[in-house]
């Protein structure tokens, strides 16, 4: 597809799409969203890339290899619910640390975040990983 | 509490993760894939021993109570079956040193490998219903792809037909699992089974038995049972032989156990319909699996339809319903598992060397490869039940139930199942073994002396000394596998087990 | 320590694969010592032990009534010699027989294995112990009657004898779980004392027909008595051994063992004595018409092992001491003719009687063997054979008169064959044929000679000195019929009417012979019609050609037809179970539809119907995106606003995935027959009818309360989020979220490796 | 309202069946999507439904205000369309790569190209 507008929508689309997917991992705890959403989302907006510029550029402007991205995603979800076992837990318990931000309610940062962050992580790859191979292979 | 019970799930994950990690250098990931297997089995090892002195372990993940978390059970069936699971990614594992090529191992044949481990496991240990799904999914994927990777004709043929068939299953699965939840309003096994046993109206009932039939539809195709087996003699022999190993000994038997599972502690209001129901299925499942054996001409179509029919064998306890009868069949799954993993390797072996699994064109190799005659001789004849092997005490404990249980027919069919089974394996010792090989025809190339490595036997020797020592230890394993059939015809122990002081 | 006598043979058969590779030629007299030492043991035990026998009892399963139980009973210790004493010589002549042979290892390691494993039939004291031995003999006379395994016909034989007596053997094992269930014990000498609870239940008839199939199959009894000469593929020494003198007496020992438990029945009686004496008079007669020495022989042991079942029927003293007495000098005068008859095959490279002949004078000793064990078969005073004829007309002649009849037909053919074995090849002018092989003949090498010299000399002995084993007969007789009895054995009577009858037979028995070459011709058109082995063919044709039928039927390779057989019995099963249980049952509160929700569900019933019948692919794919785009907003409007985003973006996703494939791909096709069609629109509909009154129900059943409300109250307070669906995923559910993406990473690994993968030619996929 | 859903849920298995009962492969992968579709549905609405209250607890509140939708089918299903994103994948590429293997779309010549590797011969 070489629509002209289409990719300089794009170039200025994707910034703002990853930061969107950002947002969305973020409030994903108290809000609508989380790890799944962001991931496709931000998977989303590289899709949009692909078609526009070839799964070439848009693998450069991943700049790494989606397997690592997934294969990292997987370790991160997995030593999140590894971290409770050293301290004696079961596997996957909540451990809480208390952040304090002043002028507000205290954040609440644990365990389940970094698993979100996996999700959030294996999400993004893999979808990638279909769109790239996809437009490359077929 | 122990975390140990996550054990047998992480480590393939981990070592999953990590080959998936090293797709650059598949050295690395051949050394990454059998260190797993080790470092996986020797877990297993513990975490059998520990279950055999606690009975029954229990893990909340998550530290979520039961029902609300997700809760890992090993009881004695869990614990035998992920051991056997472990012993088979061991022996499979060391084998696919030698059997896998560059190329599979490149695209993620040890990942995939640890990945399916990691599923059969889950599905072994967890006690939700839901989370099996997830299991399940796992193991599945995985095994569509290795089922796939390498992209051959026939290959493609047999994958299709597999995917399409366990997407299926799997949509079946689910829609029950959504009704069942609509019902009971609960995942949790233990739960499900104090919930069902307080229902009296008959509307309910039927409902839960309807339920039960799509339930059974739903393993029951992943077990292969009859009518629903046709995707397993379908593709299984068109993966590698190591592929197919691991499939043969692991994945039909995740359906069994999880049918056993539910049809003891969920679905046992209604057994005078459900039981029965399965016994008359696995008669047909023993017939229909072993003349497909019969008339088969090829070395690995033999053995997938001796899956089928091995199948009916293992419900056949669960239809009778018995604590013998779910003894005979938790001691013929494990008979079972390592026996046909090691058909199966070994008719890669055969398939190596004979360049071929057709039968008719084989031969001359009790002549050529004593060693691996034998060691084809210890699973073939402890698969036709020939004593003193593991196969003769499965069959003489289920035969025995069922006639104490009066059921002669079936007994009858077992009996008649178990000398065609030793018919189609001595056919394949005919074809392959016996008769003289046949002459080259001039189109095949001559090659030169093949050599077997050890990666090559020794996960056999591993597997056949196992058949043999189960045999002639009879007495302390078959008093595990009685323990465990108790265990699972009284489940309450489980339940409390499970749900703690509910 | 006295099981491992019983043992010894199996680790022996190790060492004699080792044994046989470093030392071809001395390998045989070297292991013929373990059968010697065993024979002096158990002589030694029958002779000082029998009153009092030693038993055993070590533990091994004892959870499924499996215990390492032996009885060195008289009875287990007469067969225990007659096995190890027959088992030394057939060592001692395999030694010459297969002399420098390519599988010699094998063979023994077979041989060995088959002997252990008799000595533990007939030692056993434990039913399931026994079956075990049981079945090992027949795997390894499996192994030896295939021992030539290059020809069909060996494979062919081979395969028949396994599955005949496999059949009996499973039945059996029925049986005997039958006798242990019933009688709560799996030991035999406890079995003996509870004979009366067996005999008075009502599965005494079912079990003792189970237990006599295994016993009828392994002693070749009619109808099952086929195997037995196609068995004579074997190597000779293999058929004197298991085929004459040990195996197909297996079945024998056993009702001898049963008799105790089980015999004095009417039943016992009826089935056994009329099986009996038909293989009595079929074996008779199928022997005469034979030509080949082994068949001859095989035939007979037939009407020979007819005979000792059918005295076993009637069970008492009398008829328990005929078969003792018959088995023994059996076993001496077969064995040793079975032996001669290899030597003759090994000497002159044929077997056939109408072309043997003039033997006697390059093969002296072998002749006059030939004629003492002959004359022992033909019961000619003072062989044994004389004797066991004696006691056996003494029973029968109580009997019934159809049974007298059949027992003196037997003796009469008896009388032709051994005159047929002793005269034919050694004292008839020899045959001329051009290439006759007979020049080179002498004389057999000592250790094929040794067996038959001694076995038929041993004959000749007993006879000789009958009464002096009196009290070893008694001995057995009495733990057969575990009482005591008072037996003596003498050589001479008087002109009692078993010896007239005993000297008519042999009179008609010379004068027939005469007759054999014309009588043969007559008596091979007999045997062209239909027999018990046409209709085993038959059946096990039938069988295949079922079987074949049935799977072609059910794995016809169509994916469409196994979809719609899975689905057909999942819906049918499933539906038939709700309707015919009556589980129908509709929700009582309903919330009222509102349009544009009915708007939503119109869509997506319309796109669904659209994406049936859609001729190009880019309108079923976009059929297939409305249906997930409505269905993403019908999950907002019933409160799931993250299952809407997600499955917003993720149709979207699948919607490019297909876009991209589906350009590559070819046009839609219906190839379908409009048959076809209508049947699956018919499984359609009856599915879709299926799983809406599935839904309706388990509306209409909510019986408990969901556990949600735990979510609702902890998911802030102790998993720290508001958004509980969140909660759930990534806490209290966080295992099934690790499971979910891990089955999306190997989805992505399998569609990079799907995708990827390249078919290098000549890639090797054996990696050192 | 829940009979309605419970007829489209009807509806779509039909459909669904009906397309995996065909010989071309991308109809029976449509199918497969539609199956999956339909049983998503069928445990987002066995359940019970309600409209409109999201599971998420409100800003001032500690614990989820009643009535609201059930959380747990919306989690079990959100799971099961991730799943089925991740078959759906594989299946496409494995049709593809199936159709180029063989050049055919239909399965019944897949199944005369693989004859001798496949099934009975």
């Amino acid at each position: 597809m070489n629509s002209f507008i289409l990719r300089v929508t794009i170039r200025y689309l994707l910034p703002l799409l990853l930061l969107f997917s950002i947002y969305t991992f973020l409030r994903g705890h108290n809000e609508p969203g989380g790890g799944f959403a962001a991931g496709l989302i931000a998977a989303a907006s590289l899709s949009l890339y692909t078609i526009a510029y070839g799964a070439k550029r848009a693998r450069q402007v991943l700049s790494i290899d989606p397997r690592f991205l997934i294969g990292s995603g997987l370790l991160l979800a997995l030593i999140s619910g590894l971290i409770p076992i050293l301290m004696g837990k079961p596997f996957l318990s909540g451990v809480w640390l208390k952040i304090p931000i002043p002028r507000n309610t205290p954040f609440d940062i644990g365990t389940p975040f970094f698993f979100d962050l996996g999700v959030f992580f294996v999400v993004a790859g893999v979808t990638l990983m279909f769109v790239f191979i996809f437009e490359e292979e077929i | 509490m122990t975390n140990l019970l996550v054990a047998p799930i992480l480590i393939p994950m981990l070592f999953g993760i990590l080959c998936l990690l090293s797709f650059k250098s598949t050295r690395l990931q051949r050394i990454l894939g059998f260190v797993g297997t080790i470092v996986l089995f020797c877990a297993s090892l513990g975490l059998f021993f520990l279950t055999l002195k606690h009975e029954i372990l229990v893990l909340h993940i998550g530290s979520w109570p039961a029902p609300y978390g997700i809760t890992l059970v090993s009881d004695l069936f869990s614990a035998i079956m992920q051991l056997l699971t472990s012993i088979v990614g061991l022996a499979v594992g060391w084998y696919s040193l030698a059997m896998i090529g560059e190329q599979r191992t490149a695209f993620g044949f040890y990942a995939l490998f640890h990945f399916l481990l990691m599923g059969v496991n889950g599905s072994f240990l967890t006690a939700d219903i839901f989370n099996l799904y997830v299991w399940f999914e796992v193991m599945l994927i995985s095994s569509f792809v290795m089922m796939a990777l390498g992209g051959e004709r026939a290959q493609m043929a047999g994958a299709l037909k597999y995917v399409v068939i366990n997407l299926i299953s799997s949509a079946i699965f689910l829609a029950a699992l959504g009704i069942l939840y609509g019902i009971a309003g609960t995942l949790n096994m233990a739960d499900l089974a104090v919930k069902f046993s307080q229902i009296d109206s008959n509307s309910s009932r039927a409902l839960i038995s309807a339920l039960a039939v799509l339930f059974l539809a739903a393993f029951g195709i992943k077990a292969a049972i009859f009518p629903l087996f046709f995707w397993l003699p379908a593709s299984y022999h068109t993966p590698p032989a190591a592929i197919a190993a691991v499939f043969s000994g692991l994945l039909t038997k995740v359906g069994v156990y999880a049918l056993i599972r539910v049809f003891t502690l969920i679905f046992i209001q209604d057994t005078g319909f459900t039981h029965t129901l399965i016994l008359v299925l696995s008669c047909l499942t023993m017939l229909i699996g072993v003349f497909g054996a019969m008339v088969q001409h090829e070395f690995r179509r033999v053995l997938s339809f001796h899956i089928v029919s091995q199948i009916g064998y293992m419900l056949m306890g669960l239809g009778l319903f018995t604590p013998l009868a779910l003894a005979a069949s938790v001691f013929y799954i494990m008979h079972h598992i390592l026996v046909k993993t090691n058909l199966f390797l070994v008719s890669g072996v055969v398939e190596y060397l004979g360049k071929t699994a057709d039968l008719n064109k084989l031969g001359g190799l009790y002549r050529s490869q004593p060693l691996l005659a034998i060691l084809f001789l210890i699973p073939a004849m402890s698969l036709a039940g020939i004593p003193p092997l593991s196969g003769f005490f499965a069959k003489f404990n289920l035969i025995k139930t069922g006639l104490l249980e009066s059921q002669y027919w079936v007994v009858g069919i077992a009996l008649i199942v178990s000398l065609f089974t030793l018919y189609s394996m001595i056919k394949l010792w005919n074809q392959a073994f016996w008769k003289p090989a046949p002459p080259l025809s001039p189109d095949v190339p001559v090659v030169q002396e093949k050599v077997l490595c050890k990666p090559m036997i020794l996960p056999i020797v591993l597997l056949a000394s196992l058949t043999i020592l189960v045999g002639v230890g009879i007495g302390p394993v078959f008093e595990i596998a009685m323990r465990t059939g108790v265990q699972l015809f009284e489940p309450a122990r489980y339940i409390t087990a499970v749900l703690g002081g509910l | 320590m006295t099981s491992l006598v019983v043992f010894a043979g199996f680790f022996a058969a190790l060492f004699a694969l080792w044994l046989t590779k470093k030392w071809r030629t001395r390998a045989g007299l070297i292991l013929s010592v373990l059968p010697f030492l065993q024979v002096v043991f158990f002589l030694y035990l029958l002779f000082t032990k029998t009153a009092e026998p030693v038993r055993m009892n070590l533990p091994w399963g004892d959870i499924i009534g499996l215990s390492l139980a032996f009885n060195f009973d008289g009875l287990g210790l007469l067969f225990a010699v007659l096995i190890s004493g027959i088992g030394f010589f057939v060592c001692l002549y395999a030694s010459g027989y297969l002399k420098g042979h390519q599988d010699l290892g094998r063979f023994y390691f077979w041989l060995f294995i088959f002997m252990a494993s008799m000595l533990g039939v007939v030692l056993s004291d434990n039913l399931i112990l026994l079956f075990i031995f049981w079945e090992l003999t027949s795997l390894s006379s499996f192994f030896l009657i295939g021992f030539k395994h290059d020809e069909q016909r060996s494979r062919d034989a081979a395969l028949q004898a396994l599955l005949v007596t496999g059949l009996g053997g499973l039945a059996m094992l029925a049986g005997f779980v039958l006798i242990g269930e019933i009688s709560g014990t799996y030991v035999i000498s406890e079995l003996f004392h509870s004979g009366h609870l067996l005999r008075e239940s009502t599965l005494y008839l079912p079990a003792l027909i189970l237990v006599l199939a295994g016993a009828f199959t392994k002693s070749a009894q009619f109808p099952f008595h086929f195997w037995l000469p196609n068995a004579m593929e074997a190597p000779t020494p293999v058929s004197a051994y298991l085929h004459s003198a040990t195996m197909v007496k297996a079945g024998v020992y056993l009702l001898a063992r049963l008799l105790p438990i089980m015999g004095g029945t009417a039943e016992w009686q009826n089935i056994i004595v009329v099986v009996g004496a038909i293989t009595t008079v079929i074996g008779a007669i199928l022997a005469l018409g034979q030509t080949d020495l082994k068949r001859l022989l095989a035939y007979s042991t037939v009407s020979a092992l007819g005979t000792m079942t059918m005295l076993l029927g009637y069970g008492d003293t009398l008829a328990v001491k005929a078969c003792i007495i018959f088995i023994t000098a059996h076993a001496f005068y077969k064995g040793a003719l079975f032996m001669i008859a290899g030597s003759i095959d090994h000497e002159a490279g044929t077997r056939d009687i109408r072309f043997l002949g003039g033997l006697a004078k390059k093969m002296p000793v072998t002749a006059v063997t030939a004629a003492v064990a002959a004359l022992s078969m033909a019961g000619v005073i003072p062989f044994f054979g004389f004797v066991a004829k004696e006691v056996l007309y003494e029973r029968v002649l109580q009997a019934n008169l159809w049974v007298l009849a059949a027992v003196v037909f037997a003796a009469f053919a008896n009388v032709i064959v051994a005159i047929l074995i002793c005269i034919n090849p050694f004292w008839r002018r020899p045959v001329e044929i051009s290439d006759s092989p007979l020049k080179t003949i002498h004389e057999a090498p000592v250790a094929m000679l040794t067996g038959p010299i001694v076995l038929a000399f041993i004959g000749l002995m007993v006879g000789v000195f009958a009464s002096g084993s009196g009290e070893i007969i008694k001995a057995v007789v009495s733990a057969t019929v575990q009482q005591s009895v008072n037996i003596k054995l003498a050589l001479w009577h008087g002109l009692t009417p078993p010896f007239i009858l005993s000297l008519l037979t042999l009179i008609a028995g010379f004068g027939v012979y005469f007759l054999i070459p014309y009588l043969r011709i007559l008596l091979q058109k007999l045997y062209r019609l239909p027999g018990p082995e046409k209709i085993y063919q038959l059946s096990w044709q039938f069988t295949l050609r079922f079987a074949s039928i049935i799977i072609d039927k059910l794995q016809n390779g169509y994916l469409r037809y196994y979809l719609s057989t899975i689905i057909i019995s999942v819906i049918g099963g499933a539906g038939l179970t709700l309707l015919l249980k009556g589980g129908l049952q509709l929700p009582e509160q309903l919330l009222a539809p509102r349009f544009y929700e009915i708007g939503l569900v119109l869509i997506v019933l319309i796109a669904a119907f659209y994406a049936t019948i859609a001729k190009s692919r880019l309108a079923a794919v976009a059929s297939m995106g409305a249906i997930g785009f409505s269905i993403s907003i019908l999950y907002l409007l019933f409160g799931a606003p993250d299952l809407s985003m997600t499955q917003f973006l993720i149709e979207s996703l699948t919607v490019i995935l297909f876009v991209v494939a589906f350009y590559h791909m070819p046009r839609f096709a219906d190839f379908s027959s409009p048959h076809a069609r209508v049947r699956d629109v018919f499984i359609a509909l009856f599915t879709g009818a299926l799983m809406t009154v599935l839904v309706m129900s388990s509306l209409g059943n909510r019986i408990f309360p969901p556990i949600s409300q735990y979510y609702a109250e902890n998911a802030y307070l102790l998993g720290h989020g508001r958004n509980v669906v969140n909660v759930i995923l990534i806490d209290f559910r966080g295992i099934d979220t690790l499971g979910e993406i891990t089955v999306l990473s190997i989805a992505a690994l399998g569609v990079f490796a799907l995708l990827k993968y390249r078919n290098r030619k000549g890639s090797k996929e054996i990696s050192k | 309202m829940e009979i309605i859903l419970a007829i489209m849920i009807g509806g779509l298995y039909a459909a669904a069946v009906y397309m995996i009962l065909r010989r071309s492969l991308v109809k029976i992968l449509i199918g497969i999507v539609l199956l999956s579709q339909a049983t998503n549905m069928l445990i987002f609405v066995s359940s019970g439904i309600t409209r409109g209250n999201s599971p998420v607890i409100k800003a001032e509140e500690t614990v989820l205000s009643q009535p609201h939708a059930d959380p747990l089918p919306q989690a079990l299903v959100l799971t099961a369309i991730v799943i089925s994103f991740g078959l759906t994948a594989f299946a496409l590429a494995l049709t593809y790569r199936a159709y180029k293997s063989v050049k055919t779309d239909d399965l019944d010549k897949l199944r005369s190209a693989a004859m001798g590797g496949e099934e009975n011969v």
